[in-house]
C-alpha cells in the first residue's frame, strides 16, 4: 500500500515520462509503442488518482486542505518564496480525477483517431505534456506555481492546436488562441506581482485569509495614480480574473475557442471543452475567499459569465460545422459555470451554494461534453467533413454513437436524471437564491436555448436520410478505439449527477470566508420544474423543425434567403472580422509602424546628420588645406594672434 | 591549482592563436580541431570553476577586509608606469558570465567550421575575442577590465568586414565605432575614479572602500553609465546592434549578442554602480524613461521586421531592457533578476543565431516571407528555434521566465513612480514579444513548403550538438533555478549593501 | 636714445616683416621680408644686452650666432629656390598649388 | 694644455657628431654604388644606440659636460628614440636609393642622405640636452636646417623642391618667432643660462616674459604642427620622399616635443600653471583639426601628415601633467609612436613600390598578402590606441598625466576624438581588408629586409602593449 504523497508524485510524474520518453525517443518512428506507452501511464495516473481520492474522502480529514508535498522553486524576497507543490482539497482532487480520467480516456481514443497519421508520436507525447501542465495546475498550491503551469497549458495548447501545421488555417488559429490567452496572461502576471506585493506571498492560503482592515489605510503608487492598498487588492484581483477571462474564453476573449476547432478532435475534446478551458473558473474558484473579500469583482464576474452564457448559445443556434456548435456550448457552458461564481454575492453577503454548484457542474460537464466531442469526432472521422450538410441517417450506421450522444445530449440540456440536470439545476438555483433575478432568468432561457442547438444537432446528425455518398454506401462503422471511449464516458454522463450530488453538498465549500455569509436562503422547489419545461419545449421546437416528418431539411440547412438578424448571428456577430480590422489596423499598421518610423527615421537620421556634420567640418579643414603659400604665411601671423587674444595668458 | 586554472581561462585561447601562427592556412581541419580542441578545455575548466566556487560558498574570502568574496584572488603588479595590477578573481556573478562565455565560444566555434575566406585569421580572431571577453569578467583592475573591455573593437571590425553578409563594412563600421564610442565615454571617468577617490589605486576593491565626491560622481556616472549601456544597446544607443548582428557571420553574432552585449550591463553593474551608488540612486530612476522604448517599443519595431536577424537583434534590444529595468530596480530580486537575465539571455539569444545561421546556411536567405514549411525538411533545427523563441517569450521551463520574474517582481518594490510605470508596461509588452516569435516561427516553419527548398537537409551532428547543449543550459536553469540564484545573491549582496547603504544627497538637482 | 626706442624700432621692423611677408609673391622678396624679422630679434638682443642684461655678452654672442645661422638657413633657402625655379620657370609664391588637398 | 679626457657619457654625442663627416667622407674613397657608407652608417648608429644604453642612470641634476650641456635620464632616453628613429629611417630609405617609387625617381648620394640624418639627430641630442637658451636654438636650427635639405633631396622632382619651398619659408619665419621668443626672455631674465631664468621667473613676471613665451609657443608650434601652424605638414609630407616624411614625422616631432618639455620644465617651470590653459587650448584644437582633415584623405602620405599632426596633439597633453610622470610618458609615448609609424612606412613602402601611395592601391591586400595586412591592421589600430597594442597604452599614458593635474575635460575631448581617429584608421583597414582586388594592381614583392623589419616592428607594437612592463622596466630606474 503506497501512502499518498507516492501517489501524487506519481499523478504529475507519469504523464511526464511520457512525454518526455514520446517525444525524445519513441517518436514517430515506433508511433504504435508511443501509443501504448501513453495509454498505459496515462492509465496508472488515473489509477492512482482514484486511490488518492478515495484515500482523502474516505479519511477524517476530508474538507481540509492537506499539503502533500511542497518544494521551494525559488526564493523571492523574505516571505516571498515560490514554491511547487502538492494542494489536495475537495475541489482539486476532484479536478485530479476529471483530468486523469479524460486523458486516459482520451489517449485511447485516439490511437484509432490518429491511426494514419504519421506523427502520431509526436501527438501522444504532446498530449501527455498537456495532461501534465494540467495536473500540475489543479494541485497548485501557490499563485506562482499556478501560473508557471498555466503558461505550460497554453503552449502545450497552442502546439495541439497547431498539430497540422502543413494547414494554414490551423497555423493561425493556434497563434490566435495562444497569443489571446497570453494577452489575458500578461494582467494575470501583473495581478500576481501586484497582489504578492502587497500581500507579500503567493500562497493560496495567505491570500485566501486576507481581510480588508489592515490594507484600508496603507497607499501604493501606481504609477498612473497614488490608490490605496486595498483597492489595489481589488484591482489585483480582477487583473487576475482577466487570466481567466481569457484561459476560459469569455466575451470578449472568446474567439479563440471556436477557431481552435482546427486542432485534431481528441485535442478539442480534452483541451478545449473538458478540462483547460475551465482552468479560468478553477482559478476563481480557487481564490474564492479572496474574491468575495474583494467583493465587487465577483459583479463583473457574474455579467460576464452571463452574457457570454447567452451569447454563445445563440450563435450555436445556426451554426452547421458541429465541432464549433459544440465549441458555442462549451463557451456556454463555461458562461454558467462562471456567472454561479459570480452570483454568489448578495449585497455585501455572500452565499456559497453557487460555488458548490459551479464546481459540481465543472464536473459533469466534462464527462458529458468530452464525449460529444468523441462522437463528433468519431463522426467526422467516418464522412470527413465537419459540416452538418454531409451527415444525416447515421443512427442505423453506429447504434453504439447514436445511443452515447442521446444520453449525453439529455445530460447537457438538464433532463432528468442525466448528470446536467442536476448541476445545472444547482445554478439556475442560485442565480435565484442570490437575487440576481436578471441573470436568473437568461440562464433559464439559455437552458432552452442549449436543448434546442443540441437536438438540432442530433437530429440533423442522425436522423433523416443519408446526405453522404459515403454513408449511402454504407463504408461507415465503428471503429473499436473510437467507441470504447465513448461508451465509457456514457456512463458517468449518465450517473455522476446522481452519485455526485450528495458528494458535493457534503464536501465541497470554498473553505472559510472572511465577510458575512448568509445561511437562511430562499427555497424555490419550483424551479427545476421550470427548467425541465423550458427544456421540454424546446426539444419540441428542435423536433418539429429537423424531425418530424414534415420537417424540411433542405431549407433548414441552406442559407440563402435568410433574415438580416440570422446572418448576423450566423457571422458570430462578425466579431472574427473585428478583431482582424483591430489587430492588423491597430497593431501592425499603427503602433508598430510608428514605433519602427521613429527608429528608423528620427534615431537614424541623428545618427546620420552628426557624422554629416563631422564630414563638413573636415571639408572645412581640407578646403583651408588649398596649397596657397601666402595663405600658409598668414596662419603663421594669425595663430600668433589668436593665441595671444584666447591663449589665456596673462598679457 | 584552481588559481592556475582560473588563471589559464583567458590564457589558453592566447596560446592557440601563438600556436596556430606558424601553422599555414590550407590545413584548415587541423586549425578548427586546435581551436574545437581548446575552446572545450575551457569550456570544461569553467565548469569545474563554477562548481568549485558553488562549493566554497559561504565560506569567507581570503581578504576578509575586501567588500567582495572573491575566490582564486590573483593580484600581480603589472604596470608601475600608473600602478595598474593585474587583478582578477571569481564571484558567483562573473563565474556563471564567464561560464556563459565559455558555452558561447565553444559553440560559436562549432558553428563557424564552414566559413567562407581565411579560417586560420577567423578563428584566432574568434578566440582573441574570446579573450577579451573572459578578461572583462575576470578582472578586478579598471585598467585590465578596460583593456580588455576595448580590445573586442579590434576583433569585431575585421570579423565582420571581412567574414559578414550583405552591408558588412557598415554595420561592422558601425558596431565598432558605437562601442569605441561608448569605452571613450568609460575611459574619460575612470581617471576620474582614479584621482578623485583618493585610492591612488586602479583596484576595484580598494575604490570601493572609499566615498567618490559628489559633486563628481554627478556627472561621472551618467557618463560611465552610458557609456556602458552602449554595449548593452540602451536606448538611444542602441542603433549598432541590428545592423552589426545582420552583418555578421553566425559566430560572431552569436559571441557579440551572447555575452558582449552583456559585459556593458556588467559593467554597469559591477563598476558604475557599485562605486559610485550615491549617484546612481538619484539617476536610475531616471534613465528608467529610457527603457520603455528598449522594451515596450523594441518588439513592436520587431513586428515589422522580415530579416530574421533583425527581429531577434530587436528582441535581444527588448531582452537587455529588462536588464536595466532589473538594475534599476535596485533591489536584490530586481539585481539578482538582471544577472540571471544576462545569463539567460546570453544562452537564448546563441541559440537564436546559432539556429538562424544554419538554417541562412541552407536557405541563403534569411527573408522569413521567402520561407515557409521548412519544418518538414529539417525538423531538429525548426525545433531549435522554436524552443529558442518560448524561452524568449519567457516561457516556464526556460531560463528566461526566471530571470523575467525576478525581474517584475523585483522592479515593482522600487517605489519610484517613473518605474512604476516602466514595470507595468513592461509586464504587459510579454504579449507583443509572443506576437513577432509566434508570427516569425509560423512563418518561417510551418505553412506550405516552397518548391526551392525541396532539397534541404537537416543539421548535422555538430550543429545537433550546439543545439542540444544550448537547450539543455536553458532547461536548466530554468528548471532549477535555485543554486544560480544562491550562487548569484552572494555576489549581489554586497553590491546591494553598498547602494542601500549609500545616502540620498540633499540636492537631488540632476547634473548637479 | 632708451630701451623702449629700440624695441619699438625692433617692433616695427618686425612689423614690416610681417608686412612685406604678406604682401610679397616673389620668393625673392619673401626672404628679405623674413630676414627682416630675424634681424628685428637680433636688435632686441642687442638692445637688452646693451642697456638691461647682466649677462651682456650672452646676448651679442647669441645675435652673431643668429646671423650664422640665417646665413646658412638662406644659403639653403635660395638652393631650393633655385631647384624651384628650374621646375617651374617661375617665382611666384601663387604658381605653388601642385600640392593641395 | 689641453686635456683630453673626455667623460664616457658624451662619446655618443661626439661620436655622432663626427659620424656624418666619416660617412660623407668614406663617398671619396668608394665609387658611387659601393655599399660601403650604408655598411657604416648601420655600425655607427647601432654602435651609438648600444652605447646609449650602456650610460649608467644619473640621479637628480644629470651630469654636466660644460656649463650647458646636460645630459639627464630624459636626455639619454631622448637619445634613445631619436636613433632608433633614424636607425629606422636608413633602413626604410634604402629602398628608395635602389628604385624609384610612388612616382618619383630613384633618390642618390645616400652617404649624404645619412649625413643629414644624423645631424637632424644630433640637433635632437643638443636640444635634449641644452641648458641655455643659445644651445636650444642652436640644437633646433641643426635639427630643421637638414630636413629642408633632405626635404628637396630629389632634384628631379618638382612636388619635392615646391614642398621645400613652402617648409623653408614657413619655417624660417617660425624661426623668427622663436628668436623673437627668445630675445624678450633674454630681455627678461638678463640672462640666456636656464637656472637663472627660471630664478628671474619665480621672483615676479612680466608681459615681456609672456610676450616670450607666446612666440615661442608659436615658434615651436611650426614644427610640432600644432593648430593653426600645421598647415605646412600636409604638402611637406606629400611632396618629401617618403623616407623623409617618416625621419619628419618622428625625428623632428620628437625634437619639437623634447624642445617643449625641456622649456616648461625648466625655465618656465615657476609660472606652469599660467600655461596649462594655453598648452590645453593647443593640444584639443590640435587633435581635433588632424582628426578632421584625415577623414577623407585618399593618399596616404598625407593622410599620415594629418594623422601625425593628431598625434602631436594627443602627446601636447603630456605637457599639463606633473613632470616625472610627463617625462616619462612623452617618452613612451613618442617610442611606440615611432615604431607604429615606421611600420606603417615601411607597408607603406612596399604598396609604393609598385604603385601609387593611394588607399586604392591598398584593395585586397589581404587576399594577396595576409600577413602585410595584418601588420597593417596592427600598425593602424596602434596608432588608433586600440588595446592590447602599444599605442593604447602609450595614449593611456599621456592621459593619465593629463588627468592627473584635473585636466577631465580636455581628456574627456581627447579620448572621444579616438573614436573620430579609429573612424580614419578603420577606413584604411577597410581598403586593406574588405575591398576586392582590382586586378591591375601589380603582385608585392618583399626583400629579405623588409620581411625582416616588418615583422620585428609587428612583434614590438605588440609585445610593448601586450607585456607593457618591458618597458616598463626601463623607465622603473629612472627618475626624472
Amino acid at each position: 500500500m503506497i501512502n499518498d504523497t507516492t501517489l501524487g508524485y506519481l499523478i504529475l510524474i507519469l504523464p511526464f515520462l511520457t512525454f518526455a520518453i514520446n517525444g525524445l525517443f519513441l517518436g514517430n518512428k515506433n508511433a504504435k509503442a508511443a501509443a501504448g506507452l501513453a495509454v498505459t501511464f496515462n492509465g496508472l495516473a488515473f489509477a492512482s488518482a482514484a486511490m488518492v481520492a478515495f484515500h482523502y474522502f474516505t479519511s477524517v480529514v476530508a474538507p481540509q486542505k492537506v499539503v502533500l508535498f511542497d518544494h521551494s522553486f525559488i526564493p523571492f524576497a523574505g516571505e516571498l518564496v515560490a514554491r511547487i507543490g502538492m494542494l489536495i482539497d475537495p475541489l482539486s482532487v476532484m479536478m485530479l480525477v476529471v483530468v486523469t480520467f479524460i486523458s486516459f480516456m482520451v489517449n485511447i481514443y485516439s490511437i484509432g483517431y490518429m491511426r494514419e497519421d504519421r506523427a502520431m508520436g509526436r501527438f501522444f507525447a504532446l498530449l501527455s505534456l498537456f495532461s501534465f501542465s494540467m495536473l500540475g495546475l489543479v494541485v497548485a498550491t501557490n499563485l506562482f506555481q499556478m501560473f508557471i503551469f498555466w503558461e505550460l497549458v497554453g503552449v502545450s495548447s497552442y502546439l495541439l492546436i497547431g498539430f497540422w501545421y502543413h494547414k494554414p488555417s490551423a497555423v493561425s488559429a493556434s497563434k490566435q488562441a495562444f497569443i489571446l490567452t497570453r494577452f489575458a496572461d500578461s494582467f494575470f502576471l501583473l495581478g500576481i506581482v501586484l497582489v504578492s506585493y502587497v500581500v507579500g506571498s503567493f500562497d493560496f492560503t495567505t491570500i485566501n485569509s486576507l481581510t480588508m482592515f489592515p490594507f484600508r489605510n496603507e497607499t501604493i503608487d501606481m504609477g498612473i495614480c497614488v490608490m490605496s492598498k486595498s483597492s489595489a487588492l481589488i484591482l489585483g484581483s480582477i487583473l487576475i480574473f482577466t487570466g481567466g477571462w481569457g484561459k476560459s474564453a469569455m466575451f470578449p476573449m472568446h474567439i479563440w475557442l471556436p477557431n481552435a476547432m482546427e486542432g485534431p478532435t481528441p485535442v478539442s475534446s480534452i483541451i478545449h471543452s473538458a478540462t483547460m478551458v475551465v482552468a479560468g473558473v478553477y482559478l476563481v474558484a480557487r481564490l474564492f475567499p479572496f474574491f468575495a473579500v474583494c467583493g465587487d469583482s465577483l459583479t463583473l464576474i457574474m455579467w460576464v459569465g452571463a452574457f457570454t452564457m447567452v451569447f454563445a448559445a445563440v450563435i450555436a443556434c445556426t451554426q452547421k460545422d458541429i465541432k464549433r456548435i459544440l465549441a458555442y456550448s462549451t463557451l456556454s457552458q463555461l458562461g454558467y459555470m462562471m456567472f454561479a461564481l459570480g452570483a454568489c454575492k448578495i449585497g455585501q453577503a455572500i452565499i456559497t451554494t453557487g460555488w458548490t454548484a459551479s464546481t459540481f457542474h465543472i464536473f459533469t460537464h466534462a464527462f458529458f461534453k468530452c464525449s460529444l466531442f468523441l462522437i463528433a469526432g468519431s463522426l467526422i472521422h467516418q464522412v470527413h467533413t465537419n459540416d452538418l450538410d454531409a451527415m444525416g441517417g447515421l443512427r442505423k450506421k453506429m447504434p453504439l454513437t447514436y445511443a452515447c450522444a442521446l444520453i449525453s445530449i439529455f445530460a447537457i440540456s438538464g433532463i432528468p436524471p442525466f448528470s446536467g440536470f442536476f448541476s445545472k439545476d444547482e445554478i439556475i438555483l442560485a442565480a435565484f437564491q442570490g437575487q440576481h433575478y436578471a441573470v436568473f432568468a437568461l440562464a433559464l432561457l439559455t437552458s432552452g436555448l442549449t436543448t434546442f442547438y443540441m437536438f438540432r444537432l442530433f437530429f440533423l446528425a442522425f436522423h433523416g436520410e443519408p446526405r453522404h455518398e459515403g454513408v449511402k454506401a454504407g463504408h461507415v462503422h465503428e471503429d473499436f478505439f473510437m467507441t470504447l471511449p465513448v461508451v465509457i464516458l456514457a456512463i458517468p454522463a449518465l450517473l455522476s449527477g446522481i452519485l455526485g450530488k450528495g458528494l458535493f453538498e457534503h464536501f465541497f465549500t470554498p473553505g472559510k470566508l472572511h465577510v458575512p455569509t448568509m445561511l437562511k436562503l430562499a427555497h424555490a422547489e419550483w424551479i427545476p420544474f421550470v427548467a425541465i419545461g423550458v427544456a421540454v419545449l424546446a426539444l419540441l421546437i428542435a423536433w418539429f423543425l429537423y424531425a418530424s416528418p414534415k420537417a424540411k431539411i433542405q431549407r433548414a440547412l441552406d442559407d440563402t434567403n435568410r433574415c438580416g438578424i440570422y446572418k448576423i448571428i450566423y457571422h458570430k456577430f462578425y466579431f472574427d472580422e473585428m478583431y482582424y480590422t483591430v489587430v492588423r489596423q491597430f497593431i501592425f499598421g499603427g503602433v508598430a509602424r510608428v514605433s519602427r518610423a521613429f527608429n528608423d527615421y528620427v534615431i537614424e537620421g541623428l545618427l546620420a546628420f552628426s557624422i554629416w556634420f563631422i564630414h563638413k567640418l573636415g571639408d572645412l579643414v581640407r578646403t583651408a588645406q588649398a596649397g596657397y603659400l601666402p595663405f600658409y604665411l598668414g596662419t603663421l601671423i594669425v595663430g600668433v594672434l589668436i593665441w595671444r587674444f584666447f591663449g589665456q595668458l596673462p598679457l | 591549482m584552481d588559481i592556475l586554472l582560473f588563471n589559464l581561462i583567458w590564457v589558453i585561447p592566447l596560446l592557440t592563436v601563438l600556436v596556430c601562427i606558424p601553422i599555414p592556412a590550407s590545413h584548415a581541419k587541423l586549425l578548427r580541431g586546435l581551436h574545437t580542441a581548446s575552446a572545450s578545455a575551457v569550456l570544461l575548466m569553467v565548469c569545474y570553476l563554477a562548481y568549485r566556487v558553488f562549493m566554497l560558498s559561504g565560506t569567507p574570502a581570503s581578504d576578509a577586509a575586501s567588500p567582495l568574496v572573491l575566490r582564486f584572488l590573483t593580484d600581480i603588479p603589472w604596470l608601475t608606469m600608473f600602478n595598474a595590477h593585474y587583478i582578477v578573481g571569481a564571484d558567483g556573478l562573473n563565474i556563471l558570465l564567464l561560464a556563459l562565455t565559455a558555452f558561447i565560444v565553444w559553440g560559436g566555434v562549432l558553428v563557424s567550421y564552414n566559413i567562407k575566406g581565411n579560417q586560420k585569421v577567423f578563428f584566432a580572431l574568434i578566440q582573441l575575442l574570446a579573450t577579451s571577453v573572459y578578461g572583462v569578467y575576470m578582472s578586478f583592475d579598471l585598467v585590465l577590465f578596460f583593456v580588455f573591455y576595448e580590445m573586442e573593437a579590434l576583433c569585431m571590425y575585421l570579423m565582420i568586414a571581412c567574414y559578414g553578409s550583405g552591408r558588412r563594412d557598415y554595420g561592422g563600421k558601425k558596431l565598432t565605432l558605437t562601442l569605441a564610442f561608448g569605452s571613450s565615454m568609460i575611459l574619460a571617468t575612470l581617471f576620474g575614479l582614479y584621482f578623485e577617490s583618493g585610492a591612488n589605486s586602479w583596484n576595484l576593491i580598494e575604490i570601493a572602500k572609499t566615498t567618490i565626491p559628489m559633486e563628481f560622481q554627478m556627472w561621472a556616472f551618467p557618463l560611465m553609465f552610458m557609456g556602458f549601456a552602449v554595449s548593452s544597446s540602451l536606448f538611444p544607443f542602441h542603433f549598432w546592434s541590428p545592423d552589426g548582428h545582420s552583418a555578421a557571420p553566425t559566430a560572431v553574432s552569436m559571441l557579440a549578442a551572447g555575452v558582449m552585449m552583456k559585459m556593458g550591463a556588467y559593467g554597469c553593474l559591477r563598476v558604475a554602480m557599485f562605486l559610485m551608488p550615491e549617484a546612481a540612486k538619484v539617476w536610475l530612476p531616471y534613465v528608467v524613461a529610457l527603457l520603455i522604448f528598449n522594451v515596450v517599443l523594441g518588439p513592436f519595431i520587431a513586428l515589422r521586421h522580415k530579416d530574421l536577424k533583425y527581429i531577434t537583434a530587436y528582441s535581444s534590444i527588448s531582452h537587455l531592457g529588462l536588464i536595466f529595468l532589473g538594475l534599476a530596480a535596485m533591489t536584490p530580486v530586481g539585481l539578482r533578476g538582471a544577472s540571471l537575465q544576462m545569463i539567460s539571455h546570453g544562452f537564448l539569444t546563441g541559440l537564436f543565431f546559432a539556429t538562424i545561421g544554419m538554417i541562412y546556411e541552407r536557405t541563403h536567405t534569411r527573408d522569413i516571407t521567402e520561407m515557409g514549411g521548412i519544418m518538414r525538411k529539417m525538423p531538429f533545427l525548426g525545433v531549435g528555434f522554436v524552443i529558442a523563441g518560448f524561452a524568449g517569450l519567457g516561457l516556464p521551463g526556460f531560463s528566461g521566465f526566471i530571470a523575467e520574474s525576478n525581474i517584475f517582481i523585483g522592479a515593482f518594490q522600487q517605489e519610484s513612480t517613473l518605474t512604476r510605470i516602466v514595470t507595468i508596461l513592461a509586464i504587459l509588452s510579454i504579449t507583443t514579444t509572443a506576437v513577432y516569435i509566434l508570427q516569425t516561427a509560423n512563418r518561417m516553419l510551418h505553412g506550405p513548403l516552397p518548391q526551392k527548398y525541396e532539397g534541404l537537409t537537416d543539421g548535422c551532428f555538430r550543429e545537433k550538438l550546439v543545439i542540444v547543449v544550448l537547450v539543455a543550459c536553458l532547461l536548466f536553469i530554468g528548471v532549477c533555478p535555485g543554486p544560480f540564484a544562491d550562487l548569484l545573491d552572494q555576489s549581489i549582496a554586497p553590491i546591494f549593501a553598498k547602494i542601500s547603504a549609500a545616502t540620498q544627497p540633499v540636492t537631488s538637482g540632476i547634473g548637479g | 636714445m632708451n630701451l623702449l626706442n629700440c624695441l619699438v624700432l625692433a617692433f616695427l621692423l618686425f612689423g614690416i616683416g610681417v608686412w612685406g611677408l604678406m604682401r610679397r609673391r616673389h620668393l625673392i622678396g619673401m626672404l628679405i621680408s623674413i630676414e627682416l624679422m630675424l634681424n628685428a630679434a637680433n636688435i632686441n638682443f642687442i638692445s637688452f644686452a646693451y642697456f638691461t642684461a647682466h649677462d651682456a655678452t650672452a646676448g651679442a654672442l647669441f645675435s652673431i650666432f643668429v646671423i650664422a645661422v640665417t646665413a646658412c638657413e638662406m644659403a639653403i633657402a635660395l638652393a631650393i629656390i633655385v631647384t624651384m625655379y628650374r621646375r617651374h620657370k617661375s617665382l611666384d609664391a601663387d604658381q605653388l598649388r601642385d600640392l593641395h588637398d | 694644455m689641453f686635456d683630453f679626457n673626455i667623460p664616457g657619457f658624451i662619446v655618443p654625442d661626439i661620436l655622432l657628431l663626427i659620424f656624418p663627416f666619416i660617412v660623407i667622407g668614406s663617398r671619396l674613397f668608394c665609387s658611387a654604388q659601393s655599399k660601403v657608407p650604408w655598411r657604416i652608417a648601420n655600425i655607427g648608429f647601432i654602435a651609438i644606440f648600444v652605447l646609449l644604453n650602456l650610460i649608467p642612470i644619473a640621479t637628480g641634476e644629470g651630469r654636466f659636460f660644460i656649463t650647458n650641456w646636460r645630459v639627464d635620464d630624459f636626455g639619454v632616453l631622448m637619445r634613445e628614440v631619436l636613433m632608433v628613429s633614424a636607425i629606422l629611417g636608413i633602413w626604410f630609405a634604402k629602398d628608395y636609393f635602389e628604385h624609384g617609387a610612388d612616382g618619383k625617381p630613384q633618390m642618390h648620394q645616400i652617404a649624404e642622405f645619412i649625413g643629414a640624418i644624423a645631424f637632424a639627430t644630433f640637433g635632437g641630442f643638443t636640444v635634449v640636452s641644452a641648458c641655455d637658451m643659445l644651445t636650444l636654438f642652436l640644437g633646433l636650427e641643426i635639427a630643421t636646417i637638414p630636413m629642408y635639405a633632405l626635404t628637396a633631396w630629389n632634384k628631379k622632382d618638382q612636388l619635392g623642391s615646391e614642398a621645400a619651398t613652402k617648409y623653408i619659408l614657413m619655417g624660417s619665419v617660425a624661426t623668427a618667432f622663436e628668436l623673437f621668443g627668445f630675445s624678450y626672455l633674454y630681455g627678461f631674465a638678463g640672462s640666456l643660462h636656464f637656472s637663472e631664468i627660471q630664478a628671474a621667473v619665480a621672483t615676479g613676471t612680466s608681459p615681456l616674459l609672456w610676450v616670450a613665451v607666446l612666440f615661442l609657443f608659436c615658434g615651436i608650434g611650426f614644427k610640432l604642427t600644432l593648430f593653426p601652424f600645421y598647415t605646412w605638414a600636409p604638402d611637406v609630407y606629400e611632396g618629401a620622399p617618403t623616407p623623409v616624411t617618416a625621419v619628419l614625422s618622428v625625428t623632428s616631432k620628437a625634437t619639437a616635443i623634447a624642445f617643449l618639455a625641456v622649456l616648461v620644465f625648466g625655465p618656465l617651470q615657476p609660472v606652469i600653471d599660467k600655461i596649462n590653459p594655453l598648452i590645453a587650448l593647443l593640444a584639443g584644437t590640435t587633435l581635433f583639426v588632424g582628426n578632421l582633415g584625415a577623414l577623407k584623405q585618399s593618399r596616404l602620405r598625407r593622410f599620415m601628415a594629418y594623422s601625425s599632426i593628431a598625434q602631436a596633439g594627443y602627446i601636447m597633453v603630456a605637457l599639463l601633467g606633473p613632470e616625472a610622470t610627463a617625462k616619462t610618458a612623452i617618452i613612451y609615448y613618442l617610442f611606440v609612436y615611432a615604431v607604429s609609424n615606421y611600420l606603417a612606412f615601411f607597408i607603406f613602402g612596399i604598396i609604393g613600390h609598385h604603385r601609387e601611395e593611394t588607399f586604392a592601391s591598398l584593395r585586397g591586400l589581404s587576399k594577396q598578402d595576409v600577413n602585410l595586412a595584418i601588420a597593417l591592421a596592427i600598425s593602424m589600430f596602434s596608432l588608433a590606441g586600440i588595446p592590447p597594442l602599444a599605442g593604447f597604452f602609450g595614449k593611456f599614458h599621456l592621459f593619465f598625466c593629463g588627468a592627473a593635474n584635473g585636466h577631465y575635460m580636455l581628456v574627456a575631448f581627447a579620448v572621444l576624438n579616438n573614436v573620430l581617429a579609429l573612424f580614419y584608421y578603420i577606413q584604411l583597414i577597410k581598403s586593406a581588408w574588405v575591398d576586392e582586388p582590382d586586378g591591375h594592381l601589380t603582385p608585392l614583392r618583399l626583400t629579405k629586409r623588409q620581411r625582416g623589419v616588418i615583422i620585428l616592428l609587428s612583434v614590438m607594437v605588440v609585445i610593448l602593449g601586450f607585456l607593457p612592463f618591458l618597458s616598463n622596466n626601463v623607465f622603473a630606474g629612472f627618475n626624472f
